[in-house]
């Protein structure tokens, strides 16, 4: 990440880069190098959410391939700000954070890895709040394995 | 009335092949699939001047007349007059890399099977190719006589025991309801369960990420048999590949495809 | 032959043209099998440890073959009689270490073009078989061997079988799917007891 | 060299559906043994004002399809997707509210 960071500010002193298009690059190292969900929620600073009914998880119970598993998405928390998603048995569970300005819908469609079966967790924020639904995905192993 | 439509619907298209567990899965999967990706590479090389003549594909006749994409894949394979031979997409886009462009075979069949980091020409080609008979009809050749040659081998290597495992198509794709690992197998002689199969192909494997041809399935099932390596475009991997996609014809293909 | 027809023959042809015999399994003569034979020996070329010579059949091939895996009872029996004899059963004990035959079962790897000579392969026994209840993405092409050894017990003469089918799974059902591992030098003697001591072993997961 | 990217944006019912797709390798630290190559930002605008900031992981899967929804929207409305990986490479699509 600090390589990343240098680089770009290698470039914008560079003058190779528009600063104007340079990017912020935030990115939260932290939690996502974080090996626990909780931990990864900590560095999110949205710790023991409470449950919510208003996050709808669209997924697949039982996936045909780890390396795809397909979450859609729905906050219907009103003033949803941000969604988290993640999966707790991955060797890093965050698998991302979305920001949703005005002008977005708390909506989300995002092909995740999985390793192995796994609670799917996803985490949405609103008003400084934060709400979390879970769902089990099933991983299995298909084809001759040749 | 709404009802009595749909059960007609329904009667018409005969028996289902066996519901699958993985049913939201695939349809989850084929709606966020990347596979578009490469139909938007396969086209820029359709229209990429190469090979000694430096010119594009955009001419080639893949059946329907010069330059024809729509509904093109869907007729294939099918007989050549300008070759005298049963042809599958890969292996038009290929003479037309030859007749077309000047290539040598050599040259232009040097890396037909591709990796998800370096997918082949040939993949993205076919991928392009495919794309543009999206809700056309599977109506393979079946009358020209080559034609007919081909289906009748095809069939005798479906049901082929041999290698060193003893395997024929039908070992995995022959009985109904069964499965290797987690991996539901169609029954590959049985329409319905050839029609959803065949509609598909090319297909973006999830898997490992890359676009697969049926050239390269039928490629991948024999090495899993534990044969020898087919030789791409041979006539035996076009007859088998015309005899699936004649016992699955008369559905609107799909693809490309999204898959394990 | 000329191929630009008249056109009225060539529409006589189309209409004349009987349906393709979809989805009928066609009965294959001993001509069949040869002449699939030489257009597999033109179309297919060696690569790695997958030679040519695979496409040469057998006798078990053949039979199977030409009687769409049902051949006439007696040339069966006879047959896997003499493949039973041909089985090289080594003495003693055959339960290995069922851990390794517990790896073994898991690996679909081994006698593909793609594996490396001498590499040790797998039985592909999860392909197609459940075994260990821990392993749920398990195969149904063949029976379930769960709870193998609890119900049969683990006797010599148990051993001796489990050993053979695995070694030739021909010599017990002639046209089984099953691979003959042992036969096609796939896995080795001591492999092969290892998979018999998963099967049999009352410590191994099959039999929990 | 970055792949190519595609992109719809349709009018749906009070909103605006965003279907993008990235080429990226999106590769683990498993798979590299300790050299993942993986987008790390992804970004949404709308006539050039930006309604979405993803922050996402080598666990998104390999070449990303996102689905994003915009609320109303018209014809013609100017999109873009951009992303940023951890070595620095950027791109980005735009396409017109269809």
């Amino acid at each position: 990440m600090n390589g990343v960071r240098r680089k770009l500010l290698a470039l914008l002193a560079a003058g190779v880069l528009n600063p104007i298009a340079a990017w912020a690059a935030t990115w939260n190292k932290d939690a996502f190098s974080a090996k626990n969900a909780g931990d990864a929620l900590k560095n999110l600073g949205a710790a023991s959410p409470q449950p919510s009914g208003d996050i709808v998880i669209e997924a697949p119970q039982i996936a045909e391939n780890g390396a795809v598993v397909p979450i859609e998405i729905t906050s219907r928390i009103p003033n949803t700000t941000s969604i988290a998603v993640l999966v707790d048995k991955n060797p890093y569970p965050l698998v991302g954070r979305f920001d949703f300005k005005e002008g977005a819908l708390p909506f989300l469609k995002v092909n995740a890895k999985m390793g192995e079966t796994s609670e799917v967790r996803v985490v949405a924020s609103a008003g400084g709040r934060h709400y979390v639904a879970t769902k089990e995905i099933k991983v299995t192993i298909g084809g001759c394995g040749g | 009335m709404r009802a009595v439509a749909l059960l007609a619907a329904v009667a018409l298209a005969g028996p289902a092949a066996a519901q699958s567990q993985f049913e939201k899965y695939q349809q989850m999967t084929a709606e966020g699939s990347p596979v578009e990706l490469f139909e938007m590479e396969g086209e820029a090389l359709w229209r990429k001047p190469q090979g000694p003549r430096n010119v594009s594909l955009e001419k080639c006749d893949l059946g329907k007349g010069p330059g024809v994409l729509q509904g093109a894949y869907a007729a294939l394979p099918r007989y050549f007059a300008d070759a005298d031979r049963v042809m599958d997409a890969e292996t038009r886009i290929l003479h037309c890399m030859v007749a077309l462009q000047g290539r040598s075979l050599a040259e232009a069949s040097k890396r037909l099977f591709g990796n998800a980091d370096n997918p082949s020409e040939m993949e993205y080609l076919t991928a392009y190719v495919a794309g543009h008979s999206r809700g056309v009809r599977m109506t393979p050749g079946t009358e020209h006589p080559k034609e007919r040659a081909a289906f009748a081998l095809g069939q005798k290597l479906f049901y082929h025991r041999a290698g060193a495992w003893d395997f024929s198509c039908t070992s995995c794709h022959g009985q109904e309801n069964k499965r290797i690992r987690m991996s539901e197998l169609p029954v590959l002689d049985r329409p319905e369960d050839a029609r959803p199969i065949v509609a598909t192909w090319p297909a973006y494997r999830v898997s490992n990420s890359q676009l697969k041809t049926m050239q390269w399935r039928i490629n991948d099932c024999y090495r899993q048999m534990r044969m020898p390596e087919p030789n791409f475009g041979s006539e035996a991997t076009i007859a088998l590949n015309l005899f699936l996609t004649a016992t699955g014809q008369g559905a609107a293909y799909n693809g490309p495809g999204t898959k394990r | 032959m000329k191929r630009i027809l008249p056109l009225a023959a060539a529409a006589l042809l189309v209409s004349c043209a009987a349906p393709l015999p979809v989805g009928e399994r066609p009965k294959l003569s001993e001509r069949d099998l040869d002449e699939v034979t030489a257009v597999l020996k033109r179309d297919f070329h060696e690569r790695g440890q997958a030679k040519m010579e695979r496409v040469e059949l057998d006798e078990v091939q053949r039979l199977c073959n030409v009687h769409a895996d049902n051949p006439p009872a007696e040339q069966a029996r006879a047959l896997e009689a003499k493949l039973l004899a041909a089985i090289p059963f080594p003495s003693g004990s055959l339960i290995g270490d069922w851990k390794a035959g517990e790896k073994i079962a898991q690996s679909g790897r081994g006698a593909m073009w793609s594996d490396k000579p001498g590499e040790a392969a797998g039985g592909s026994c999860y392909n197609c078989h459940e075994l260990s209840p821990k392993t749920t993405s398990f195969g149904t092409i063949g029976p379930s061997l769960r709870g193998f050894g609890k119900l049969r017990g683990s006797t010599p003469e148990m051993q001796r079988y489990a050993y053979g089918k695995i070694w030739n799974a021909k010599a017990y059902n002639l046209c089984s799917q099953m691979p003959r591992l042992g036969h096609s030098k796939t896995l080795t003697e001591q492999q092969i007891k290892d998979l018999v001591a998963l099967l049999l072993d009352p410590a191994s997961p099959v039999n929990q | 060299m970055a792949g190519p990217m595609k992109m719809r944006a349709t009018l749906g019912n009070g909103f605006t559906d965003v279907r993008v797709l990235m080429t990226h390798p999106m590769s683990t630290e498993q798979q590299t043994k300790g050299q993942p190559h993986f987008i790390q930002n992804v970004t949404v605008k709308v006539n050039g004002k930006t309604v979405i900031e993803g922050e996402i992981s080598q666990a998104v899967s390999r070449n990303p399809v996102f689905s994003f929804r915009l609320a109303g929207g018209a014809k013609g409305d100017k999109i873009e997707v951009s992303w940023l990986d951890n070595k620095g490479d950027t791109n980005k699509t735009e396409a017109a509210v269809a």
